[in-house]
């Protein structure tokens, strides 16, 4: 895959269509790529890589690239592609600006969960018949497959491209996910085991800002939670309530927008299961004012911008799910 | 879950300029009792309630937070209580799933000429926080008096 | 040397916060490490670090410097620092045990720190050896050795023992305080395992990372390099970096008005932030190109400048495994390092 | 335990003095009376309101003075809005000293001085003309050339025209950047002025200003035959611990809070500019 996508790369930079390519960028190690701008058919050569790895969405960084000369060649896995589109959708990035060469999409593999297996000194991975063969500075370590899958991959909604010029590679489907079970399992809970649930999570939060910073749907100039006259302290987890203010309002400023990429929870140094926050509104939207999957689509009103005269009063909470 | 009797609830109860707000008056011209733990902030139209201001107020101490708007189709400005609506619901869903009692949220819609039922609210609400005693879960520890 | 064997090493944490505080490493249901208040039944981690780094006991996330209370046209200061109790932290890495006199010469420096000062001053350090260090590793680079970290105590293992070496006059009185439940064990099955986390050393990925290309005479290279537009492109702006950095120290200082007072406290700010150098009008550092070079200029070349050569960084690998976009120091040295 | 340099003395406005339409002079005295603390010309001290904010301000009272402080500050953001509010009587909460300051009592010892400011900037340079001018003896000829936007806007006006225009010592030379009713002095921009007046070369400069008026000013320094060791000038970024730790007022490995504010050209030239 990796050398048919330098070989299209090199092509279209060749005919003029595009004049910059933005991908992942090889790191020091096996596991650590960098989103990277490419120039010129060396530097693709050289440093080009799409492998188990490469998982950071490159979308956000349309919104500005779409703006400086010429257009871009961007390879998008089936999950950024929504992301694409909700930003086209919000007239952050310019479509004309953006050539899209759809590339499949995981799963990808996560080193954290790798290292988490208590296995350390990774040198390599070889996957071989879903099983990993890991090569370590103390000898070679094997665990299964599937048991390294990041986490955004492991409960995957679309395997379909919804915005491309081209496709490397076949297209997919959207999928039945499981993506809401967790979500449920907490639904269930009583009020108290959630609360202490989030508890234990949030107060890991060192407010370091990758979550806000990441995500693709964030992408105002300025922050509220960088607008000192706000009077939100940022930066400060000073008492537990600062972290709850921070996730609910991230969360909450992404609602009907956010389209379940995963990256808040992908970057998080404490690994807090932030997507859990996103997934619980989108599942709300979806049973509350019908289906809606953001960025599927450029035209349909986001549900928070729309309404119905019958919808549902907010006592709906009152009513379902365990106290 | 024990209750304290001598627990007076700090309530903060944001209000529609044209409709809910005009209702808490009309309770006061007709003297109907609501209780003095409600402290009402008037806003042009329960829209411009902003989730942070609901977040605010339970971190500056308010143990219950109850919004108050024209009834949907009365809006002065013709759609803002739809969007309110809308909004609130996901906003209280989340405070719900992060584990913050629901009976400390509520919305409702009370016109002008409602002045009972704004009292009946108010009152309803505030038993119901008393309930539930002091917020815990959702409040800022620096602002705890001493 | 003074040994307990593994098996004793509960009962002798259990007799240390008998007397004192004390933190340990431990693995929370993620399988990362961190450190905890030591309770009975805890065990230690095996991991290699924690993901915050040991800064937090010296220097928290955030702290109170003063209250206020207006009335009127007055205001009251009230002095909230309290003496410290006394506390030991069990299982820090060389880097992290490193880490700690960079931060002295920051804080200790004059005018002192006394919120830092009186932490410092009321903690044993017991560090203990690498003997499986990671790919990310690269402390070497900056001179030390994790096989023999520094620390008021080191403690070594073998496998079966753990082994206590003092370093410092507190150390020494500590292991006094210990010696009771401690033993004199052959260390020959030590010495082999310590060569052997050498060769380990030796072999890993960034066993030759250079500092040599760095230091405070390449001030003005470095900074117009044009290197710095390429390396910072994908940076996020985000602060985990300088969150999970044993060294960064940087802090902002904001008010927070309670509703019944003013509360006046330090967190830990970051140079990657957009506002962190705002001004009533402009800004210094516009770009996150210049936000970008100023961390990386500040631990390579800023503050070996101010101190005597000492580099800003301990090798310790934390930005390596946790940037959201996997931009690092490392890659910085060796982009900016001089060929030939 | 010791005090800590974070914690802050209180003092009290006991004067408030309206200079231009957007800067206040503000007199500051401990609560028993004097100074909070004493200074060098040059050095700063962190003000600040409990719950607004803390910015680092210039005294811009000389040394020699033993009664007061004062502080020139501009209205221009949160802190100096509400400063500007405030009534004579209102405790402030301040700390310092802080930095370095003009070498008036070493290098600047002896020399003929020539202070160049534009607008705000006269602040920080007024301390040193005070201090210089109670010291007269220790110091050759003393010239200031001064410009601002308006008439409005200069800065400590009654004191330019009372003490030192009426000090025989001292040459004071005026200017504002648009003719205006009622000015018959010079009109144009600090640094042509500075050009025009062709001082000697053998004076030590110390200039202060907006950033553009300092670079233009130096440029102009240069064509008239001085060298970039006789300049010297005071910078300002943003602060907030004010002794070199918090890490973001720093130009290059020099903490402008604790290394500067006061730096001369040529050490400044040796950093980066990033200011």
């Amino acid at each position: 895959m990796q050398e048919a996508m330098i070989k299209r790369a090199k092509e279209l930079l060749a005919d003029g269509t595009v004049n910059r390519v933005i991908g992942w960028k090889k790191g020091e190690f096996f596991y650590d790529a960098t989103p990277a701008v490419f120039r010129t058919a060396e530097e693709l050569d050289r440093q080009f890589i799409f492998d188990d790895f490469t998982q950071a969405n490159v979308s956000k960084y349309l919104v500005k690239e779409s703006r400086k000369d010429g257009k871009i060649l961007a390879f998008l896995k089936p999950c950024d592609t929504y992301s694409f589109n909700q930003l086209v959708k919000e007239h952050r990035i310019i479509r004309e600006n953006v050539y899209v060469v759809g590339v499949p999409g995981g799963p990808k593999l996560d080193i954290e969960k790798i290292k988490a297996k208590g296995i350390t000194g990774v040198l390599s991975v070889k996957n071989e018949n879903y099983t990993l063969k890991i090569e370590t500075l103390y000898g070679t370590e094997e665990m299964p497959f599937y048991e390294a899958i990041s986490g955004k991959c492991e409960s995957c909604k679309s395997k379909k491209h919804v915005a491309y010029d081209e496709l490397i590679g076949e297209d997919g489907e959207v999928l039945e996910s499981n993506r809401f079970d967790m979500v449920e399992k907490l639904e269930n809970m009583t009020a108290e085991e959630r609360f202490n649930f989030w508890q234990n999570e949030l107060s890991k939060c060192i407010r370091c800002n990758a979550c806000r910073n990441v995500c693709p749907a964030c992408t105002c100039e300025n922050c509220v939670f960088d607008n000192p006259k706000s009077g939100v302290d940022n930066k400060a987890p000073a008492d537990s309530f600062e972290e709850k203010m921070f996730h609910i309002i991230r969360a909450f400023h992404v609602a009907g927008r956010c389209t379940d990429c995963g990256e808040c929870s992908r970057v998080c140094p404490q690994n807090i299961p932030l997507h859990l926050l996103n997934r619980k509104f989108i599942k709300d939207i979806n049973s509350l004012y019908g289906e809606y999957q953001a960025g599927a689509d450029t035209t349909t009103k986001a549900p928070l911008n729309d309404y119905n005269t019958d919808d549902c009063e907010p006592s709906i909470v009152h009513e379902r799910g365990v106290e | 879950m024990q209750v304290n009797e001598n627990f007076e609830p700090v309530i903060v109860a944001f209000c529609c300029n044209w409709c809910s707000y005009a209702g808490a008056d009309l309770s006061g011209t007709n003297r109907l009792n609501y209780p003095a733990n409600v402290k009402i902030i008037r806003v042009p139209c329960s829209c411009r309630v902003n989730p942070m201001f609901i977040l605010r107020a339970f971190q500056k101490g308010a143990d219950g937070v109850i919004i108050c708007g024209c009834h949907p189709g009365d809006c002065h400005y013709t759609s803002g209580n739809y969007f309110t609506r809308r909004r609130i619901t996901l906003l209280y869903s989340m405070l719900d799933f992060l584990g913050i009692e629901r009976n400390r949220t509520r919305l409702e819609w009370v016109s002008a000429a409602e002045g009972a039922k704004f009292a009946d609210v108010m009152n309803q609400f505030t038993e119901d926080v008393r309930k539930l005693g002091k917020n815990r879960r959702l409040e800022d520890l620096r602002c705890r008096k001493q | 040397m003074l040994k307990i064997s593994a098996d004793k090493l509960n009962s002798l944490f259990d007799a240390i916060s008998a007397k004192q505080t004390l933190y340990i490493t431990v693995d929370n249901e993620k399988g990362s490490a961190e450190y905890k208040k030591y309770e009975s039944g805890m065990t230690l981690s095996k991991s290699l670090n924690t993901v915050r780094s040991a800064k937090d006991f010296f220097f928290p996330q955030t702290e109170n410097l003063a209250d206020f209370k207006v009335e009127g046209k007055n205001i009251e200061v009230i002095d909230v620092r309290e003496e410290s109790e006394d506390f030991v932290v069990f299982g820090v890495r060389a880097c992290d045990a490193r880490s700690f006199t960079i931060l002295d010469k920051v804080f200790l420096s004059e005018p002192v720190d006394s919120y830092y000062k009186n932490r410092r001053e009321h903690s044993t350090i017991i560090t203990m050896a690498c003997t499986k260090p990671a790919e990310t590793c690269f402390c070497t680079a900056f001179g030390m050795d994790p096989t023999v970290p520094e620390g008021d105590v080191a403690v070594f293992s073998d496998g079966e023992n753990y082994f206590f070496l003092e370093r410092t006059e507190k150390g020494k009185k500590f292991i006094a305080s210990i010696s009771d439940m401690l033993e004199d064990g052959d260390t020959a099955k030590l010495n082999e395992v310590q060569e052997k986390a050498r060769n380990i050393m030796k072999k890993l990925p960034l066993a030759n990372l250079s500092t040599k290309s760095f230091g405070g005479e390449r001030l003005m290279k470095h900074f117009n390099s044009e290197k710095w537009a390429e390396l910072s492109e994908s940076c996020l702006g985000c602060g985990t970096c300088t969150f999970v950095c044993p060294t960064c120290q940087c802090y902002d200082i904001r008010d927070f008005n309670t509703g019944h007072g003013i509360k006046r406290f330090r967190c830990w700010d970051s140079c990657m932030y957009s506002d962190f150098t705002k001004m009533a009008h402009g800004n210094s550092r516009n770009s996150q190109l210049e936000r970008f070079r100023q961390r990386f200029m500040h631990k390579l070349v800023y503050f070996p400048a101010n101190n005597n050569g000492e580099f800003g960084c301990v090798g310790c690998g934390r930005c390596l495994s946790k940037c959201p976009v996997s931009m690092n120091i490392v890659k910085v040295m060796k982009a900016l390092e001089d060929k030939e | 335990m010791n005090n800590d340099t974070l914690i802050p003395l209180i003092g009290v406005v006991t004067d408030i003095r309206q200079d231009t339409p957007d800067v206040k002079t503000f007199r500051v005295n401990a609560i028993e009376g004097g100074k909070v603390f004493e200074h060098m010309p040059g050095q700063c001290a962190m003000l600040s309101i409990p719950g607004v904010g803390e910015g680092m301000f210039s005294i811009t009272s000389s040394p020699t003075n033993k009664e007061f402080m004062e502080f020139s500050i501009k209205k221009c953001g949160c802190l100096t809005t509400w400063l500007h509010a405030m009534d004579v009587g209102q405790q402030i909460t301040i700390r310092g000293p802080y930095g370095n300051y003009f070498p008036v009592e070493t290098d600047l010892k002896g020399k003929d001085l020539l202070f160049i400011a534009g607008g705000i900037g006269l602040a920080p340079l007024r301390s040193v003309i005070n201090y210089v001018r109670d010291n007269r003896a220790n110091y050759g000829d003393v010239q200031i050339i001064y410009g601002s936007r308006s008439k409005d806007d200069l800065v400590d006006y009654q004191e330019i025209i009372d003490e030192w225009q009426a000090d025989p010592n001292i040459k004071v030379n005026l200017t504002i950047d648009r003719e205006q009713e009622g000015w018959d002095g010079h009109v144009g921009f600090v640094p042509n002025y500075v050009k025009e007046l062709n001082p000697s070369t053998n004076k030590t400069v110390l200039v202060c200003g907006p950033p553009i008026m300092i670079k233009f000013t130096l440029a102009g320094l240069k064509e008239l035959g001085f060298t970039e060791t006789q300049v010297y000038t005071t910078m300002e970024l943003r602060m907030k611990c004010g002794v070199g730790k918090c890490g973001r007022c720093n130009i290059g490995n020099k903490y402008v809070c604790k290394d500067g504010p006061v730096f001369r050209f040529d050490q400044l030239g040796e950093l980066p500019d990033e200011y």
